[in-house]
């Protein structure tokens, strides 16, 4: 039983840490999600009239959605490489419990994705005009929320995976999922920029995450059982 | 003319001739580099209106200068480079790119440390400053297209490609901000043109600006050198010179 | 259909019961059964498209068999998965390598996932698969035989008594067919089991000897 | 030389024929850019406070920041599922012209996503509050500038095709290129509902798809060769 | 390192001219020449990782040599490109079908796209290759094998005077490769010319007749 604990303890530091080297080799991979987030943040002012004032309002909103799509476009990257090459069917052969090696692949995408997007959140927000005093509530929310989007969406890649041209399908599965997030996210901070109080969200935030934590896992695991066949 | 470049662009002549003039080069950036600060800084006159804030104009106004001039001479060296196959101006074009866009990041964080005080924002989505961000991404895109790729030459190529690709799109780019902001409301920034300038700050801009670009070519001149090297690295010459030192 | 092996005191380790398996609409093996003893290799032979690779993966539990259980060491291996994916190793048609890892770093993650520890057994496998000098390669550089030998290598590093290859010698060599057929040999005197396709025929006369053969049409 | 001329028309007809059916094959490939369409067009009224003046100022730049990413998400399918199969090295080495071979396969991806999300723009204006008299200059920008969109996108992938994980790599490159179509697009629309003039804007977006029409099947074809090496 | 064919009287149709291939920075083969007449198959041959699969690209045109010029009826292949490749098909290591084309789809856009009429040479090509019952179902269907043979259809149905073949027995079985070496050497007999790549001897006691060998190192 102790063997056994400290085992899958060990085979999710090796995959992590796998990851996470494979996110470093291939450079880009660790930059673009980041990159395509401030692009995308910055088309609104370029779509929209450019007005200060505008721009404020829509803030949280084009923020958390941003946030989002990055998120979603870099999903492929947690199963699709492993997939095919063959490296995901080896995965799925060992004797360690599935839930444990997918656990160490999505942290590893978390690291790479949310936690970089939401550490730069803040710049974008003053390039928005947002007031300096709200940008730790977006920090806040995004630290709650990306967890849960790299988790919900393993599930959809998961699921995806063993299709073609899974990218925009998965699209598809995985927004019905974000809503709720983006909801909360985006509220909360519009709500702040208005004076109100937001604890509610981000214990809704927070309630959302650790449900993800705890599900996602093993439903993501599941989702490759079948995909594989 | 043309034996002459020919005789500078093969690797091993080009090498010893900059190897010559480094030092010479280096040493008159850093020359002209204090001297344009410290006319700059300590006797140029206090602006009437900005105050003191206003000399961040002789770090600003050169990178941004830098930044356009840069990109030009890339996508230039990568058209050569793809048209003549001459090796040299991709590795010039290649590392162009890091120089350039960190001129243009120098551009974007000094305009925006000066916005603070004369707008009262860090950033406004003016029609010069969109067109510097998105040069910027240019600039960032190349980079992540030449990094991405595992066969050198493979890189080169491909990354001068979208190198020449954006050069066209500059102008449109540059045209369509500047269309797109006037179009709209009136203008919610400052107009940046300064009343003709005073000849107290014209001097040090000038040397600042002249200081820049050496900065450039000797940045250049290294990171190439250190390139053929690690290109060259099993030929004759290479050995004999790494013995050497 | 079934191939006959001698009869054994001891009960067979893998126990293949009237399996039925199916791609799409197709029907490919039906009523198919045999039983592996420790030291014994089993090579499937058949036409292209008549199943082997399926056949495999239903061996490794990757896929589920339509009718019929496969057993290890008696127990059904879609219900008591642990024991039999500790025991056994699957090479399949692709290679499970990632190309941005150097050769070495491959094996690493192998050895620590078998939880065996890496070090020595890394160094030794290399030199085996004749890639001591390619080590700190990228494996996307290696070409075609190369990467398949290194995909090779999770067998001399885990060490696992059932080894389920498909099509082992693609891209390899002359001198690299003769390194992996000792070791088919070396496992198979150890009392391990091999089941393999190829559509070349074994060359050791060793080999042979373990040797039962199933041909699907 | 008349010989060699209708080879190339067949060999458009052939590629443009071709790419068509894998879509139709595909099924998920023909509904999903337009729905990615449909879902991000409606993500704002969730992430906005679905104020429908609100709505309204930002519908402009939504509809038309949506086109472009769900371009954007389907470029690769291009050339992605050509170079993963080998089928692109066997048409690079065809005997017609490589550009003709591309501009078929960018007409036909065209035909797939730009023109049927042009199709449906009307009814995602409705939803944001657009006034209908507008509906119309929506539908012409969008007929105007999708093309470009896929054109220029196709030198995008070709160039990143060759790599192991494409994806946000491609945007990065892209949508630098992609922000002129963007603006004129979306300021277009944004002044007819101010009861503006706007053909200039209509011309320039002609002019630029002249202008990539002309170029951008020759420059993808450069950079497949290069990427192919 | 280079083969050294019969001298002829006529002018060799391919020449390979001191040429030099690099992946990386590792120089592969460097100074490599021969030539090629009607009626010749050469064969590559070398370890793992030797540069067979580079020569064949830098052959069919689509990786340009480091140093040296390949020609083909005394062009060089670069410069002039459309007589080459109207005159020669390559088959690589990836097999260049669709998968969510059928069979016979797959095989109808060789067709057009090399502008032989279709319709009898298609199903001729089926027919030889043993898929004539497969030819209604997709591609993404079909198992390892029966994917190889198709790709080699490509042979069948363009007439061209070069083959550019890179292990084309990978994954058939010995009846497909009986059918597929009968092919050569009609090819070779009607003055045909074969370049291939393959870790097995070939069988044939006649295409050995035709055969010049070049090994890497
Ligand atoms: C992040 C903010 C800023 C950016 C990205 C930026 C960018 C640029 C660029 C690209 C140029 C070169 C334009 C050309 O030569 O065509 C430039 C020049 C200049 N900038 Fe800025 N700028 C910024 C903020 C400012 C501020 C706040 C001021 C002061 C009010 C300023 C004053 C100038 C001046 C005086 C020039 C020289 C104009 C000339 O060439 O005649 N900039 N800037
Ligand atoms: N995903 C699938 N869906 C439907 N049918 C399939 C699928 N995969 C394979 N098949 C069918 O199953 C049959 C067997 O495939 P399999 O790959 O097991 O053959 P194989 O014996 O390994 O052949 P080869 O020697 O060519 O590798 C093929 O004839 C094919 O038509
Ligand atoms: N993209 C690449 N970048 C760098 N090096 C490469 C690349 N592709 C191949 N190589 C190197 O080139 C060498 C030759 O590769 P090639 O595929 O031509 O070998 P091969 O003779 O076909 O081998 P095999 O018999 O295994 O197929 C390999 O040793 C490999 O290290
Ligand atoms: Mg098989
Ligand atoms: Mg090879």
């Amino acid at each position: 039983m102790e063997a056994i604990q400290t085992n899958a303890i060990d085979a999710f530091t090796t995959i992590f840490r796998r990851d996470l080297k494979l996110a470093m080799r291939r450079r880009s991979e660790l930059v673009n999600p980041l990159a395509f987030f401030v692009i995308v943040v910055s088309l609104f002012p370029l779509g929209l009239s450019a007005d200060s004032n505008m721009l404020l309002r829509v803030a949280p909103a084009v923020l958390w959605i941003s946030a989002l799509l990055a998120t979603m476009l870099s999903l492929e990257s947690i199963f699709r490489s492993d997939y095919e090459d063959g490296s995901l069917e080896q995965l799925v052969l060992s004797h360690h419990p599935l839930p444990v090696i997918v656990f160490g692949k999505i942290a590893a995408h978390w690291c790479t994705t949310g936690l970089l997007l939401t550490l730069i959140s803040p710049a974008l927000g003053i390039s928005l005009a947002m007031p300096t005093e709200n940008l730790g509530i977006l920090l806040w929310t995004l630290l709650l929320g990306t967890p849960t989007l790299s988790l919900i969406g393993s599930i959809g890649v998961a699921l995806t995976v063993g299709l073609r041209r899974g990218g925009i399908l998965l699209a598809l599965l995985i927004l019905p999922l974000y809503i709720p997030i983006l909801i909360f996210g985006a509220s909360a901070v519009d709500m702040a920029m208005h004076k109100l109080e937001v604890a509610g969200q981000l214990y809704l935030l927070a309630a959302l995450l650790a449900l993800s934590l705890t599900l996602a896992p093993f439903a993501a695991s599941a989702a490759l059982r079948v995909t594989l066949e | 003319m043309m034996k002459f470049i020919h005789r500078f662009a093969s690797p091993r002549e080009f090498f010893r001739i900059s190897g010559r003039l480094l030092p010479w080069l280096a040493s008159l950036t850093l020359l002209l580099m204090l001297i344009g600060l410290y006319l700059g800084l300590l006797v140029a006159p206090p602006d009437y209106q900005q105050g003191e804030s206003y000399r961040i104009m002789f770090i600003h106004v050169p990178s941004a200068w830098m930044s356009l001039f840069v990109y030009t001479v890339m996508a230039g060296a990568a058209a050569i480079g793809m048209i003549w196959r001459i090796k040299l101006a991709h590795v010039v074009a290649m590392n162009s790119a890091p120089i350039g866009a960190s001129f243009t990041f120098l551009a974007l964080v000094t305009g925006s440390l000066w916005g603070k005080p004369m707008w009262g924002a860090w950033w406004v989505w003016d029609a010069r400053l969109t067109s510097e961000l998105i040069l910027l991404f240019l600039y960032l895109g190349v980079m992540a297209l030449y990094a991405a790729f595992e066969d050198r030459r493979t890189a080169q190529r491909a990354a001068g490609l979208l190198a020449i690709v954006g050069v066209v799109n500059v102008p449109i780019i540059h045209y369509s901000v500047m269309w797109w902001n006037t179009l709209h409301q009136g203008p919610t920034v400052s107009k940046l043109d300064a009343p003709s300038i005073h000849l107290s700050m014209l001097v040090p801009l000038l040397v600042m600006t002249v200081a820049f670009t050496l900065f450039y070519v000797v940045v250049l001149l290294m990171r190439t050198r250190w390139e053929i090297i690690d290109q060259e690295r099993r030929s004759n010459w290479v050995e004999e010179f790494l013995e050497q030192t | 259909m079934a191939a006959q092996p001698e009869t054994r005191v001891e009960s067979p380790r893998l126990v293949v019961d009237a399996v039925k398996g199916a791609r799409g609409d197709r029907v490919l093996f039906e009523d198919l059964s045999f039983a592996l003893h420790d030291g014994q290799l089993l090579h499937i032979t058949g036409p292209n498209g008549s199943g082997k690779t399926t056949l495999l993966r239903v061996l490794c539990g990757l896929l589920a068999p339509l009718e019929g259980v496969v057993r290890w060491r008696g127990q059904d291996i879609r219900s008591s998965v642990s024991r039999h994916r500790l025991e056994s190793t699957y090479v399949g048609h692709r290679d499970g390598l990632k190309a941005e890892l150097t050769a070495f770093e491959n094996l690493q993650i192998v050895a620590r996932l078998c939880g065996c520890p890496d070090g020595e057994g890394i160094d030794d496998s290399l030199r085996l698969l004749g890639l001591w000098e390619q080590q700190d390669i990228m494996v996307g550089h290696l070409s075609a035989g190369q990467r398949r030998r290194l995909a090779l290598g999770r067998l001399i590093l885990k060490p696992a008594l059932l080894w389920i290859l498909d099509e082992p010698f693609t891209a390899i060599d002359v001198a690299g067919r003769e390194i992996i057929e000792a070791q088919l040999i070396r496992h198979l005197e150890d009392d391990g089991i091999v089941v393999l396709t190829s559509h070349q025929a074994l060359v050791h006369s060793k080999l042979r000897d373990h040797c039962v053969t199933v041909s699907l049409q």
